[in-house]
């Protein structure tokens, strides 16, 4: 459902991923580990196309990036949620309508956004901040906020790069629980984490990216 | 459903830049109210040339010995022609009078008899007032029994004919340098309030929605600013004209097709402007 | 040292913020054209009706039996007088030739003695040409011996006077509404680019910057796109002025001190307005 | 040196933090723990005075939100490094300038900058993207060069916003060694962080915040 053949990607001539070959399977629930500046992010951002190859291939549902449109984008980002590390809130509107954008962008009527937004907004503890400026929440809130965001939609995978990173370690296992609960719901999760506790916690297939190569396990 | 939520979005986008949109507003309608002066400039221009035409006259003198009831006959006669608007007769002694103004002593001081011929002042109608046309109808007056002479500011046409086409030009010209820099000063004010939601443009478009979905609800914007902007341009423009109306001319020409002309061109450049923008930060990212 | 370093970071400022600084000074540039189109148009329209003034002239009809000698003694006697440029004597032979001119007729077919009266047409210096001293000065060459009259326009005269004010008056409110839009334009665009530049003037703040060391670099960069958007000016409004010339009239009339005024314009409206921005921005967080 | 009397802060009559008293002496090194939303960062913009408190007095140095000027604020925020959680780069400049940004404020001498901001890059590991944007940086990168911002200028507390949230275990223990290099040169360090594991390692006293409350321990 995901894969990548031999992916090489630089920016300026300088390599960031090296030889990537990897397959994400359906309903997967898969690390990405690796230090900082190893290409974690890199590796997320070629599957939602943000980035393409410079060599290789990937191939994400029955996306190519040999042969996708550019119109064809936005439909395979509709179907794949990303917790940003950055989280990238549109820092113009409320929580609400940050949450309920995905929902928006395929028509969904009034009502059903409502009910939808309410119950994700809920999961993530958030209910009480639905109508707050996302500039003035602190830190684990607004990635509560990327992660409501990216669940909203039923995306086939959840991509989350580093999301509790601004967590504590109560807040972080609610939203393990909350991915391993989308995750057995038939979504896969590919997360990109330096929380080794939470990979020995919750074990999983674990990827681990070396300066831009894949280190076999 | 989606062109209501694109101009809800739209109306939002006020609220959400308001600063820059407030901003933009304001640079709009000035830049308008700009234009919209110069329009009324032009008009008022045009009227004036429209005027000084309308002055011309010929004076058409006839045999000084003819009778004056055979005169006015003529007079008539000329009325009737194609290109005339009207004729005044001016007999012997009304010239003598017209002498005595110009040259400061009455004739009949130094002469027994008036000298002087009877003669018609015409005036043309208003698709006649070129040196041309002129020409022609004084040509045929000068070919009727009993008419001397025919006289009239031919050079004065002449110039008339020929400045017309450069203050035309002057001021299309000057209209047209109005209309760009009218059109970039509000397209750059544009731009920058697009240009500070860049990353909101950039953020939109990684979440899935298309470039249409994302673009329309600036577009909206873009349109709503050009409007409010030309609606304040007009209110601010006829201000300035019943001030001016007031205290300098009262018959200062106001085409009340300017406001509409405002208001288009504020929303046209609203329009092309926010959808040229979008589209650049829509490229920037994949 | 601080010198040089705000001069670096301004300079800085405009690669930092290429885009938003070079649509600011296109802004600025056509803002500060069309205040000069003005300027060359209002000292244009100026010069016309200097002009139009330098072309009064009075008109001294002598005693008709004066000896020719006498009256251009007279004539010489006149242009002595305080106020008057130029005289220039008309003799009864050239009087004669005017009638034929004016009335079609030469006036030895009609008379064989010439009745009309010598004259003297005087030009008017430029401090005296109003209404008020041009009658003064007739009612002193009337006192004259052997001069009859004396014939000006006097409701001409009368009519510039009273709608010179108004054409200034005119130019001065259109001129004062321009500078006020071209301001309210430039102030706009130069805010927009402080805008999006307003986290970075925040955060600078949280890392222990002066409001002085934060805001310098920003007056600077509004001082430069002010010079660079006034030298554009110039350069345009050198090739509209160039161009007019070529096509129109060679006489247009274009002080230089114009250039500096744009400029001096600009660079006004750039550090104000940067100050103002910058300073909004640093109150916004403690 | 640093001592919060009491202090309550709100945000439009909801209360953020309730009469919080502490005291952090020079040379310390203490941890603020506390679940997401709990007020850390808040705390933390109370020293540096991006907030002020409603009741209560706050004392750094010889500077008391009491009778503090604004003008003085400045200097206060020079005697105090912040490694903000969202980082707040300069980001319209390079990593070296917003490393040295610090430097450029006092007026240090261009020699004396570029020696000094080298050095602190190469303790951070990141030498090599000194000429970089630093949007481009990886997540772990932004947060290293945040702290060398912080430490730039000698500062006598170093206030640090989850400085390991972003960086893998292995960048997050250099990251402590600096922290716990710089306090044994004398400098206080006030951590706002999750990590249980280093509060377990590098063992420091912890003050502990819940719901806008400071817990005794
Ligand atoms: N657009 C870019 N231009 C230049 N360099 C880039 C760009 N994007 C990424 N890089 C570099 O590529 C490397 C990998 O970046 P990436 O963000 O993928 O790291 P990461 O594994 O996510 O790290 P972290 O855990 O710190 O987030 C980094 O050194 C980064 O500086
Ligand atoms: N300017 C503000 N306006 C409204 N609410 C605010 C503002 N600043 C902070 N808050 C709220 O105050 C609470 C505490 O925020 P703070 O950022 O201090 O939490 P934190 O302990 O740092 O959390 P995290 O670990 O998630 O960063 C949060 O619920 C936040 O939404
Ligand atoms: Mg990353
Ligand atoms: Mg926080």
């Amino acid at each position: 459902m995901i894969e990548f053949y031999n992916v090489t990607y630089g920016v300026d001539k300088t390599p960031i991923l090296n030889n990537i070959s990897l397959r994400i399977v359906k309903g997967e629930f898969v690390y990405l580990a690796g230090a900082s500046g190893a290409g974690k992010s890199t590796v997320l951002s070629l599957i939602y196309m943000e980035n393409l190859p410079d060599e290789g291939t990937v191939i994400i549902d029955r996306y190519s990036t040999a042969k996708i449109k550019q119109k064809e984008i936005p439909l395979l980002r509709r179907r794949v949620g990303v917790v940003f590390q950055d989280f990238r809130l549109l820092m113009d509107r409320t929580v609400f309508e940050n949450v309920a954008f995905p929902l928006r962008v395929i028509g969904t009527k009034s009502k059903d956004i409502k009910r939808k937004v309410f119950r994700v907004l809920a999961e993530v503890n958030l209910s009480h901040v639905r109508n707050a400026d996302p500039a003035k929440l602190s830190g684990g809130e607004k990635q509560r906020v990327a992660i409501a965001r990216a669940v909203i939609n039923n995306p086939f995978i959840v991509l989350a790069d580093e999301p509790t990173g601004n967590l504590d370690d109560d807040s972080a296992l609610e939203i393990m629980s909350i991915f391993e609960k989308i995750n057995r719901q038939g979504t896969a999760v590919l997360m990109a984490t330096h929380n080794q506790s939470l990979i020995q916690r919750f074990p999983h297939r674990n990827l681990y990216l070396n300066k831009g190569y894949l280190i076999k396990p | 459903m989606t062109f209501w939520f694109t101009l809800k979005e739209g109306l939002k986008g006020f609220k959400r830049a308001r600063l820059a949109t407030s901003i933009s507003i304001v640079s709009v309608a000035f830049a308008l109210l700009l234009l919209g002066l110069f329009m009324v400039f032009t008009a008022n221009v045009d009227r004036l040339i429209g005027d000084l035409r309308s002055r011309i006259e010929l004076e058409v003198f006839l045999e000084p010995v003819i009778e004056q009831s055979v005169g006015m006959k003529i007079a008539s006669e000329i009325a009737l022609m194609e290109g005339v608007s009207d004729t005044r007769f001016i007999s012997k002694a009304d010239a003598a009078n017209r002498f005595e103004k110009q040259f400061g002593r009455n004739i009949y001081e130094v002469l027994d008899t008036n000298p002087l011929p009877p003669s018609v002042i015409i005036h043309i109608n208003e698709g006649y007032r070129k040196a041309a046309s002129v020409r022609e109808i004084a040509g045929r007056i000068a070919a009727i029994d009993g008419v001397d002479e025919v006289a009239y500011q031919e050079d004065l046409l002449q110039v008339i004919d020929k400045y017309i086409h450069i203050v035309y030009l002057i001021s299309g010209a000057f209209g047209g340098i109005l209309l760009v820099i009218a059109f970039i000063l509000l397209h750059n004010t544009i731009r920058l309030t697009i240009l500070a939601r860049k990353d909101i443009i950039q953020i939109m478009k990684l979440v899935g929605a298309k470039e249409a979905f994302i673009r329309r609800p600036f577009i909206v914007e873009g349109l709503l600013q050009g409007l409010i902007g030309g609606i304040i341009a007009n209110a601010l423009l006829w201000m300035a004209v019943a001030l001016s109306r007031h205290y300098f001319f009262e018959a200062v020409v106001f085409p009340y097709i300017f406001f509409a002309v405002l208001v288009i061109v504020g929303v046209l450049i609203g329009i092309i402007s926010s959808k040229m923008s979008v589209s650049k930060y829509l490229k920037a990212v994949l």
